[in-house]
């Protein structure tokens, strides 16, 4: 967007961010939200290296039908392992509290998020809640699955369970306080001239997410307290012996939990509508509805949870209507893939790596998308329900989907956040290695689920032994994919190429800055005075 | 239609049930739904990557089209589509979820980790189910711990199987032969072993494996003995000090329920009424019974519910006080 | 560079204007996770008591009719006495805010040691959840709400705690003179707070006590 | 914005009025109407106790839309759960 700006009438320019302190408690103690989001960025990539390694284990013991390389205990620790870091130390974090945190106040021409020290605040949260989770790990592990069905995990399980539900009810806390932060902020602290309608959709999708962040959160942390008492007392509301339901807990957990899945996959729809805007030179199609579709997905999503208890016993006719239900939060998903298609027609394309992420997310997003309606579609789901065939889907929107759109929003803000470019073509090349090895391992688990192979199964008939040997195979290839950008990223964050303020020719406020951004985002506060996405329209390049 | 026979279908179980072709139906419908929607967009993204990227000559300004249109219309035809796919696998499954009058009923115990069958005539097997084809069967599912999942993929059906509760699961097997039996509800370290298989055997073939069983009178005999053991005679054998609901005839039978609704005695009643009998209480009676959650075994409990099943089925002339 | 232990750090605010209607905002906004977070228990409760509404009211017989009520009127009295203390802030009567805020304070420990002493008649009773729970000739889901009553008061206690404190922080810089008509958000926002956690109160009352009377 | 707000006789009114409903609520609850009668009198006495307070103490009435719309959004997302969970429970084994 065209901007502004008063020419700097300071002499000496703003020290950036990095440079504003080098200590340990610089960092340890900043109110800066860049510098909070970059630790989030480390946090995040340490849990998510350890719930990699875990997955790593998984696929190769599951290379044969046997249970060789470790014991049934030791795998359904893995499983869950993988579950719990993954879900709420990676990809619910991932791009709200490590990218979000970065770019929202720049985005909107903010000096900083409203509640600075809430927002550190809330890092040591997430920090408290994942060495709980680590130590609950080191210490026995823990053997119920992400998703603590009781009684299993409140009266059966021999495991360290307690302390596992309460690292993730401590995360819990950290995530409505970014929630909560990153609402006021949008509400209050936007630039002049920066309306709802100027908004960049990064922003939207953003703001629904933290509307789910602060509204489903707290049913979750209520849940895991009570399956804390529950272990606690030997007695708990869930406990079939006192008349207690076990499917109350199922209701209670997934209305948190289906809506998480947004929060896993919102924010990734935002940062590809960014980078399909910027690299086709060119407003996305339809922003009014796409900007809607964010806060339909929001509002939607919480009202589709019983999908996943189709088989457990809930009434028939619950199951009709939230298989209805979820029919139709479909749709604001299909709107966006039109939308992000459509507006690349009579765009300026050029490849550079956030789009080649971007357009990775799209196609898989879509696969994931579609394969939710045959989950919808009630005597399928009947089939597949708990079948390798969930664990495709789902790993198709919150891999294919929030990873892929992860990695893209941190190459394209790379640049702001280190004032360097990286190597272009490896990191093309990466991204190229990240798909291939993605659909490599998750596709033959659509085909694997279909079939009839349960998931958390820790040996299965022979018959099935070809298609898990390919998945394992993709996910060596996968393995190299994520771990390239480490290398060249890292490389290129002490000697890449300066990178200007505007490496990309964006029109984004984030990019009317020096990079990397200086400590306090502007020198004086934007003025907006057009949409965003405003680029020249034609032939002619800017 | 048979769809295995398609060279393609390599990603297609066996269907060995009445309910597996509806169910394949819905799934290929879905595949070729999908499939056209995925060619249409990737056909479109090449397209457009390719003719407008960066510098080449195709026209670019502003599109003549009305984004208003476009929308409208993929709005509308994304929805229709969907709800014409809720229509026809809603209507599909509520036919496999409303078990058919008559059904061969047989009860199914889940507890770590093994599958515990009960045949009506007594025959007890464990982690393997025969039944008979081209009869509607009812499996009774009951849970001894945690929550297991019953699974049968060539049948295309699955039920959990809760704690506290009955559940019910019926299918109709098309298709004599051998096929798998999973727990799919993560249920504890082997879970990934609580497996077993169905045997769909032919009427004859099945009558003849079932042999004998335990005679109606052997039923009577045992289950006499857990319905005193249990306190069970102390207030429903008539007459009786507390006036409790006789079980003479109950089975079956459609009972009156203290808010005027009325329920029938099946396996499903008796069952959660021993475990939580203040839930539906029969009109006219004080809400005293004790609970026997936690108190009796699903084991003994099943037995007792025989024991009813077979009291219902005795000639009226006996009386349940008169029983040995 | 800006550190939490340097104060203070650059406001992100233009004005004091936009940082007040922050503060409310962000409060409003917590206050609406709080909702939730109460609310599985009182989705719990709904099932429950729907599934099973004749052990609800044995269990509730068994709790103290007048100790219920009694609460009530204390909690409602101390909400009165913060919303005083609000408007004895925009007077800028210092004096006045520190007794209606000391006032508050005493009833809300007046409240907690009324529900220290139900708690421990509970105990005595063996109404508490656990090996040693004794229903009293009650049907097992008297163990059910029994439950649901010590985590839903339990939960209200554990907040009126840090009502109690965030009241002793508000005396304190009211003591220290840094609560004035222009830095009035402490108190009003901390207010806010307060009421909330009075307004579950109002629920849990006829919930809990009210059953079958 | 917050130079509106309750004054102190609007406050003593409502205060009383808070109590009044209290002890209309206690004593209500012994009215031979039957359970359910004694249930739904209770609750729309709290429901009123809570607007009272919510717009009265917690100066909702004397707020823009914003404020307004968050402080809804809390019951709403309530009901949400409330009612789609309940709504399995009223319907189970109803097909049987």
């Amino acid at each position: 967007m065209s901007l502004l700006v008063t020419p700097p009438e300071i002499e000496t320019p703003m020290p950036s961010y990095l440079e504003s302190g080098h200590t340990v408690r610089s960092w340890l103690l900043t109110l800066d939200h860049k510098r909070i989001g970059l630790l989030y960025m480390a946090a995040i990539t340490f849990f998510f290296t350890i719930a990699a390694i875990a997955a790593a284990l998984m696929r190769i013991e599951l290379l044969t039908p046997q249970g060789d390389l470790v014991t049934s205990d030791m795998y359904n620790r893995l499983f869950t392992v993988h579950g719990v870091l993954m879900v709420w130390f990676f990809l619910i974090p991932s791009i709200p509290s490590a990218l979000g945190n970065f770019v929202i106040p720049m985005m909107i021409g903010a000096r900083d998020v409203a509640f600075p020290r809430l927002n550190l605040f809330s890092w040591y949260l997430f920090m408290a809640g994942g060495l709980l989770a680590l130590y609950s790990i080191l210490g026995g592990g823990v053997d119920t699955g992400w998703t603590f069905y009781t009684p299993y995990s409140s009266t059966y399980s021999n495991s360290h369970v307690m302390a596992m539900a309460v690292g993730v009810f401590i995360a819990g806390f950290s995530s409505i306080a970014t929630g909560l932060n990153f609402i006021v902020t949008i509400h209050k602290l936007r630039a002049p001239g920066m309306t709802w309608s100027r908004l960049p959709l990064f922003l939207w999708s953003l703001y629904a997410t933290s509307l789910i962040l602060v509204l489903a959160t707290p049913v979750l942390a209520i849940t895991l307290v009570l399956i804390t008492l529950e272990r606690v007392f030997g007695v708990g509301i869930f406990d079939p012996k006192l008349g207690g339901d076990p499917l109350l807990f199922q209701h209670l957990f997934w209305f948190y939990s289906h809506p998480a899945v947004y929060i896993m996959i919102l924010p990734g729809m935002g940062v590809v509508s960014e980078t399909m805007a910027v690299f086709s030179r060119k407003p996305v199609f339809g922003y009014r509805v796409v900007a809607a579709s964010s806060l339909a997905i929001a509002i939607l999503g919480f009202l589709v949870w019983g999908h996943h208890m189709f088989v457990s016993g809930q009434s028939v006719y619950a199951g009709v209507v939230f298989s209805l239900l979820s029919f139709l939060v479909a749709v604001p998903s299909a709107i966006k893939v039109f939308s992000w298609t459509a507006t690349l027609y009579r765009g300026q394309i050029s490849f550079e790596t956030p789009l080649i992420y971007s357009l990775g997310f799209i196609g898989l997003f879509t696969i994931g998308g579609l394969t939710g309606l045959f989950l919808a579609a009630l005597p399928v789901d009947v089939h597949v329900h708990d079948t390798y065939f969930v664990v495709a889907h789902f790993h198709y929107i919150m891999v294919g989907g929030m990873v892929l759109a992860y990695m893209g929003g941190v190459h394209y803000w790379w640049p702001k956040i280190s004032g360097r470019l990286y190597h272009e073509w490896t990191a093309r090349i990466a991204a190229i290695i990240t798909f291939i090895g993605f659909n490599l391992t998750f596709f033959p688990q659509f085909v694997l689920g279909y079939l009839g192979m349960p998931r958390r199964y820790h040996m299965y008939p022979e018959q099935f032994q070809t298609l898990n040997v390919l998945s394992t195979a993709g996910a060596s290839i996968l393995g190299v994919g994520y771990a390239l950008p480490l290398f060249y990223l890292g490389w290129s964050f002490f000697y890449g190429r300066k990178a200007g303020p505007n490496p990309w020719g964006a029109t984004g406020l984030e990019w009317q800055t020096a990079s990397p951004a200086p400590e306090h985002n502007f020198e004086t506060t934007p003025v907006v005075t057009t949409g965003p996405y405003a680029y020249p329209e034609g032939n002619d390049m800017p | 239609m048979n769809f295995t026979r398609l060279p393609f279908a390599f990603f297609l179980p066996e269907r060995a049930s009445t309910i597996a072709p509806r169910v394949d139906g819905i799934f290929l419908g879905l595949l070729v739904a999908s499939a056209v929607l995925v060619a249409l967009l990737i056909a479109l993204n090449l397209t457009f990557l390719i003719r407008y990227r960066r510098g080449s000559p195709a026209k670019r300004g502003p599109i003549k089209i009305s984004t208003w249109k476009l929308e409208t219309g993929w709005i509308s035809a994304t929805t229709f589509g969907f709800l014409g796919f809720f229509y026809w696998s809603s209507r599909v499954y509520l036919d496999e979820e409303r078990p058919p009058a008559g059904a061969y009923e047989i009860n199914v115990t889940g507890r770590q980790w093994m599958w515990d069958v009960r045949h009506p005539n007594g025959r007890r097997e464990f982690d393997t189910l025969h039944v008979p084809r081209g009869r509607d069967v009812r499996l009774l599912l009951s849970s001894e711990d945690v929550i297991h999942s019953f699974y049968l993929p060539s049948f295309r059906i699955k039920q959990d199987v809760v704690p506290g509760r009955m559940l019910s699961l019926w299918f109709n097997a098309s298709k004599e032969g051998t096929y798998p039996l999973f727990c799919a509800e993560y249920c504890g370290t082997k879970h990934s072993q609580m497996t077993g298989q169905v045997v769909v055997l032919s009427p004859e073939a099945y009558a003849t494996w079932l042999g004998a069983g335990t005679a109606p009178e052997g039923v009577l005999v045992h289950g006499r003995q857990l319905f005193i053991k249990y306190n069970c005679a102390g207030c429903h054998d008539q007459p009786s000090q507390i006036h409790a609901p006789p079980l003479q005839n109950l089975y079956g039978a459609m009972v009156p329920l203290a808010d005027k609704s009325f329920v029938r005695a099946d396996e499903v009643y008796l069952h959660d009424s021993i475990l939580l009998p203040n839930k539906q209480v029969v009109a006219g009676y004080a809400p005293i019974m004790p609970s026997y959650q936690g108190v009796i075994s699903e084991g003994d409990l099943l037995e007792i519910i025989r024991y009813l099943k077979a009291l219902a089925q005795q000639p009226a002339s006996t009386s349940t006080s008169s029983l040995p | 560079m800006s550190d939490i232990l340097l104060e203070p750090p650059p406001s992100p605010f233009v004005d004091a204007k936009q940082h007040s209607e922050a503060n409310h905002l962000g409060m409003w906004v917590f206050l609406a996770t709080e909702i939730l977070f109460f609310g599985g228990l009182f989705s719990a409760y709904t099932v429950y008591r729907w599934s099973t509404p004749e052990a609800f009211a044995q269990g509730s017989g068994h709790l103290e009719y007048w100790i219920g009520t009694v609460n009530t009127a204390v909690l409602l009295t101390s909400s009165l006495f913060v919303a005083l203390a609000d408007l004895a802030v925009k007077r800028d009567d210092r004096r006045w805010v520190t007794l209606h805020l000391a006032a508050a304070w005493l009833l809300g420990a007046l409240f907690l040691a009324l529900k220290a002493y139900e708690y421990n008649q509970k105990y005595l009773d063996h109404l508490v959840p656990g090996p040693n729970f004794d229903p009293h000739g009650g049907a097992p889901q008297v163990q059910l709400f029994m439950f649901l009553y010590f985590a839903m008061t339990g939960l209200h206690a554990v907040h009126m705690l840090f009502g109690l404190g965030a009241l002793l922080w508000l005396l304190w810089l009211n003591h220290r003179g840094r609560v004035s008509s222009h830095r009035a958000d402490a108190v009003a926002v901390v207010g806010l707070y307060w009421h909330f956690v009075d307004c579950v109160w109002i629920f849990l009352y006829p919930l809990l006590y009210l059953v079958a009377r | 914005m917050h130079s509106a707000g309750p004054t102190k006789p609007v406050l003593y009114v409502t205060y009383a009025a808070l109590m009044g409903l209290l002890g209309l609520s206690a004593w209500a609850a012994y009215w031979p109407i039957g359970q359910l009668w004694n249930f739904a009198i209770a609750l729309l006495i709290a429901a009123i106790k809570t607007a009272l307070v919510f717009f009265i103490f917690m100066q909702l009435r004397y707020q823009r839309g914003l404020i307004r719309v968050f402080a809804a959004a809390g019951f709403f997302w309530l009901a949400i759960a409330g009612i789609l969970t309940f709504s399995d429970y009223i319907t189970r084994g109803a097909l049987f």
